[in-house]
């Protein structure tokens, strides 16, 4: 059988992963895998998309997918969690340890995606906003849309820079530099659930716990996440 | 009766206008109209063939009606089954002499190849001397070849009547007298109206049993009488 | 690589697709814009022009509100036909058709109203019907100036992922497309598979272009008649 | 309120700039490749109409590689002349160029192909130079065709923003176009804001492009010379 | 010397291969071109006029070299500085009938503009009696109109030589008899070489103190000599 999973783009690697083990311990069935970013898949599932399995980078995604009445009752876990660091090209002299350095002169431009829809946009601005740093910040700040710009930036120079998730941090090691993991009052975890559509597939379950288990956790460690 | 109409039509181009206003019935079947350049001639024979549509009035030929606004009868220019030649030529650019040629002659959706085999294409594009050219595009002939290959084009049907627009004003005079002996004999075959647009009096000799004789979009009446007179 | 390959295989199914029903669609409304007149005819050309302006996110947007089974029209789909565009090769089709229509069918406009009217005139006293003429004489003339805009639209619909992966999804092996392969691996960090599936995009685009111009006929000097 | 006028006359802005920069270079182009006769031409062509299967945002990231301050060209731009073009209007203007520079040569290209060459001839015999027979008989005549590519140029460049997205950025006031605002807007779910903003560019849109339309000389009926 | 000249062209189409080989000279300055329809005669101007280049020889118009292939000279068509008429006409569809007779008077990047003021051309417009239809667009004239447009175009620069194709073919004899004579006062006036091909004997008469008789893209030795018989 197959199920259909959509997942925050943030776990590409991780899901490409596991979904092949997945089929390998259960060559009968068949993961088809959707990415994309978390909101682009809220509206395909709003409107009537074929899908079993959401996987979302934060909870307010989630949230929303609950109030439209799209997900199977009890079906929502957590089930993975991230960090928020801030990073700067690798050959940078700047030397951050905690939110406040980001106003030193030396810094001219800080990368943040954007808080009204992305979600790591919206954690760096939960602490700015706690750290009473986000006015004095904001004409620093580079609007991206996305954590993928926000990295490409600070790799190529571009920014001094930028707020994004560690596992993003560790796709390119090589070229950035993590400074420091932001202080969050909220964990960064990602919640996973099966859709009203999927409770009639068996399988939607199944794979969820497969996200679970041992093989699958060690996968997503492999990849920057932490346990929930 | 070959021709029988009374027509009017106004051509207006910015503030200047061009009123064409005829009513004329000819009994003959070869008819050759004359007048000044701008007199209207091309933009009659165009109402004859159906490509101009009168203001009003009323169009026979050969005993159909072709048009009349009176009855809202307006036959298309498929219907009106003539052989035209236009003044200057309208060759298809795409296509060879040969396929230009043939191209009445092939029904349905695709142009002719460029070896389509027919009896009528060959028998005009060797009367007309094309038969070199006939791989040749339009914009590769000399403007005799090009008149010639209109003229085949026309004629290769068999048409309900001829209406040609000065059909050998770019031709030698060799190729002039050949060809009106052709298009005579081709005319008496078929015994179909025909009505000739030109300036050469040798035409007139060879053609006309009647003329009609335009002026500003009228017939001119003195020159009109004028003819009749020399040829009664 | 294999899925490279299928991914290639479903990008020109789909752009080959989207390419036909635009071959057919704005040469369509391009003659028809060009050889109607009527009032609003302008502003209709002008309209048929905004899926060019609308970020093809947003776009894909749109189409997934109209074609989802929550709209009238894709319930109306799902219930007689059990038909769902959404996440399927189909409905990528449509995306990629609608973002590259205008591609066609402004050109095709513009190339249909350079042909000389004298020659259709001409064959319509040669006795060949409309429809004949439309394929013998207008589109022939046409041609050159409609084929730039059709290879514009295949390649636009070869790099379209915005609004197909609104309405398709990106899934490997079903729907994901070359080009939202190419989005996903550069979203991925995976610099090194982008930059090969750019290649491979790119090539197969030379190869299929270069091949639609040499068959295509050449200029027709239309010097003198 | 006030930020969407900022951020409409923006787009105008880049895409005005956008639209005139690619009139030059596409009809020059087009031009060249109409007019000269070498080995790859076909080829050439090709290639230059790749912009088009590149999705936008990974266009934009090359670009990004391209001018960038870690570019040979990007620091030689930033050491000789202090210009940094990444998260700048000239930037946007740079990406939205060269995003649309394909609608408008390929167009262009066939329009001055389909040009009775013999005017041209006649011009020469007249005693006028070549640059005015470019100017007086060739542009004129190829007009219309051209001008589809440029109405389609325009609406792509007011639309764009998957490249211009990466190499100007997002900055609210500086670079952010009303279609990066569109985007942004559809990601957040806010659906009203979107819809208002798609409004307001189709209607800009719709309004530039009819004028365009009108102003241009209309129809010239080559039907008999 | 009028016209002197060794040239070879070979025109190919497909297979078809037309080969024009002259070694003429002309003493006179007025030169008649005779010859069948496809001899070469409007290759032969097109040459002179530097719209087609010689695959050999040389030609030298009025003393001067516009074409030498040994020494590499090949003249623009801008620098021969000829007035020539197109026998298909070649008029700018996108300006009036006023423009096109304007349009080498005005110098720079601009067309001139549709009420431009020029006396030269108001006396071609109205002695060629354009002047009613000179807001006119090309497609919107007569086929004499037309060519009377063609041949105003070509007057009203102030030439080195007079090139025509064909100038009368599509005018009424009264007309004729008018532009012939205006032709030959210009002509005298300017005191520049007149080339002009033709079909009509009546510009034989008028104009040609030498013809030259072409066929098959050759000198026709046969009739030049009798024609020469016939004028001596
Ligand atoms: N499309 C048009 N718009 C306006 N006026 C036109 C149009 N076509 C023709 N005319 C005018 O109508 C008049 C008659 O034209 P027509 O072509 O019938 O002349 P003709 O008798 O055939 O002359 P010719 O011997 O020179 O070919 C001319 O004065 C011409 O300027
Ligand atoms: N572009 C071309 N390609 C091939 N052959 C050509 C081309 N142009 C002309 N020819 C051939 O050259 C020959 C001479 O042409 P040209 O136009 O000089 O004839 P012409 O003497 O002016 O005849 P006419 O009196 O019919 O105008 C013709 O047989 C023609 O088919
Ligand atoms: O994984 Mo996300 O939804 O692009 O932050
Ligand atoms: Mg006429
Ligand atoms: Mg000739």
């Amino acid at each position: 059988a197959e199920v259909t999973v959509s997942a925050a783009a943030s776990l590409t690697n991780a899901f490409k992963e596991i979904a092949e083990n997945f089929e390998a311990a259960y060559p009968e069935h068949k993961v088809l895998l959707n990415f994309a970013g978390s909101g682009a898949l809220l509206q395909q599932i709003a409107k009537g998309a074929p899908v079993d399995v959401f996987a979302s980078a934060d909870q307010v995604t989630m949230d929303k997918a609950q109030e439209q009445g799209l997900l199977a009752d009890g079906s929502r876990q957590d089930f993975v969690q991230n960090t928020v660091v801030v990073i700067t090209p690798a050959n940078s002299q700047l030397e951050l340890n905690e939110l406040i350095d980001l106003q030193q002169d030396a810094l001219q431009r800080l990368a943040v995606s954007n808080p009204e829809s992305v979600p790591v946009g919206r954690y760096s601005k939960q602490a700015l906003v706690t750290h009473n740093l986000w006015d004095a910040l904001t004409d620093k700040i580079i609007n991206t849309q996305n954590v993928r710009q926000s990295l490409d930036y600070v790799a190529r120079d571009e920014v001094d820079a930028g707020f994004v998730y560690a596992t993003d941090a560790a796709v390119m090691a090589d070229k950035v530099k993590v400074q420091f993991t932001v202080p969050l009052e909220t964990v960064v975890s990602y919640p996973i659930a099966v859709t009203k559509e999927g409770s009639r597939n068996e399988l939607s379950q199944q794979f969820i716990d497969y996200t679970f288990n041992g093989e699958s956790q060690a996968v997503l460690s492999k990849y920057g996440f932490s346990q929930p | 009766m070959l021709l029988d109409l009374d027509i009017s039509k106004t051509m207006r181009s910015g503030n200047r206008e061009f009123r064409l206003d005829l009513s004329y019935s000819a009994s003959n079947d070869r008819l050759v109209i004359l007048g000044p350049s701008g007199s209207g001639k091309s933009l009659l024979l165009q109402m004859i063939a159906g490509l101009l549509k009168p203001d009003s009035g009323y169009l026979k030929l050969a005993g159909r009606t072709l048009f009349d606004q009176k009855q809202g009868v307006n036959l298309t220019p498929q219907q009106r089954q003539v052989a035209f030649l236009f003044q200057n030529y309208a060759l298809f650019p795409h296509l060879s002499v040969r396929q230009n040629v043939a191209f009445s002659l092939r029904r349905g959706l695709f142009n002719p190849s460029t070896k389509v085999a027919s009896k009528a294409v060959d028998y005009w594009l060797d009367n007309f001397g094309l038969e070199p050219v006939q791989h040749q595009r339009p914009h590769e002939l000399s403007g005799g070849q090009r008149q010639r290959t209109a003229l085949a084009r026309a004629l290769v049907t068999e048409p309900r009547a001829l209406l040609l627009d000065e059909p050998f004003s770019a031709l030698d005079p060799d190729l002039r007298i050949h060809m009106r002996k052709e298009l005579r004999e081709l005319q008496e075959r078929l015994a179909v109206p025909l009505i000739l647009i030109t300036h050469d009096v040798e035409d007139v000799k060879v053609f006309s049993n009647e003329t009609l004789c335009l002026k500003d979009g009228q017939i001119d009446q003195e020159r009109q009488q004028l003819l009749r007179a020399a040829i009664a | 690589m294999e899925s490279v390959w299928i991914a290639l295989s479903l990008s020109l199914k789909v752009a080959g697709w989207a390419t036909a029903l635009n071959i057919v669609l704005g040469i369509g409304v391009g003659f028809f814009l060009a050889r109607t007149r009527f009032f609003g005819r302008d502003l209709l050309d002008t309209l048929l022009t905004l899926p060019m302006v609308m970020p093809p996110t947003v776009l894909g947007y749109y189409l997934l509100v109209l074609v989802g089974r929550k709209s009238a029209f894709g319930a109306w789909l799902y219930d007689s036909f059990g038909i769902n565009l959404i996440f399927t090769w189909q409905g990528a089709v449509i995306a990629a058709t609608v973002v590259a229509f205008p591609l066609v069918f402004k050109p095709a406009r513009a190339a249909f109203e350079a042909v000389d009217s004298e020659l259709e005139q001409a064959a319509r006293v040669l006795g060949v019907s409309e429809l004949a003429i439309f394929f013998r004489i207008t589109l022939p003339l046409a041609w050159r100036g409609i084929l730039a805009g059709v290879l514009l639209a295949f390649a636009r619909a070869l790099g379209e992922f915005g609004a197909t992966l609104m309405v398709a999804g990106s899934i490997p092996g079903k729907t994901q497309t070359l080009s939202i392969a190419v989005y996903e691996a550069v979203q991925a960090g995976k610099d090194d598979t982008a930059n090969m599936l750019v290649v491979i995009t790119s090539m197969v685009c030379v190869v299929v272009l270069l091949t639609a111009s040499r068959l295509a006929p050449g200029r027709i000097n239309e010097r003198a008649r």
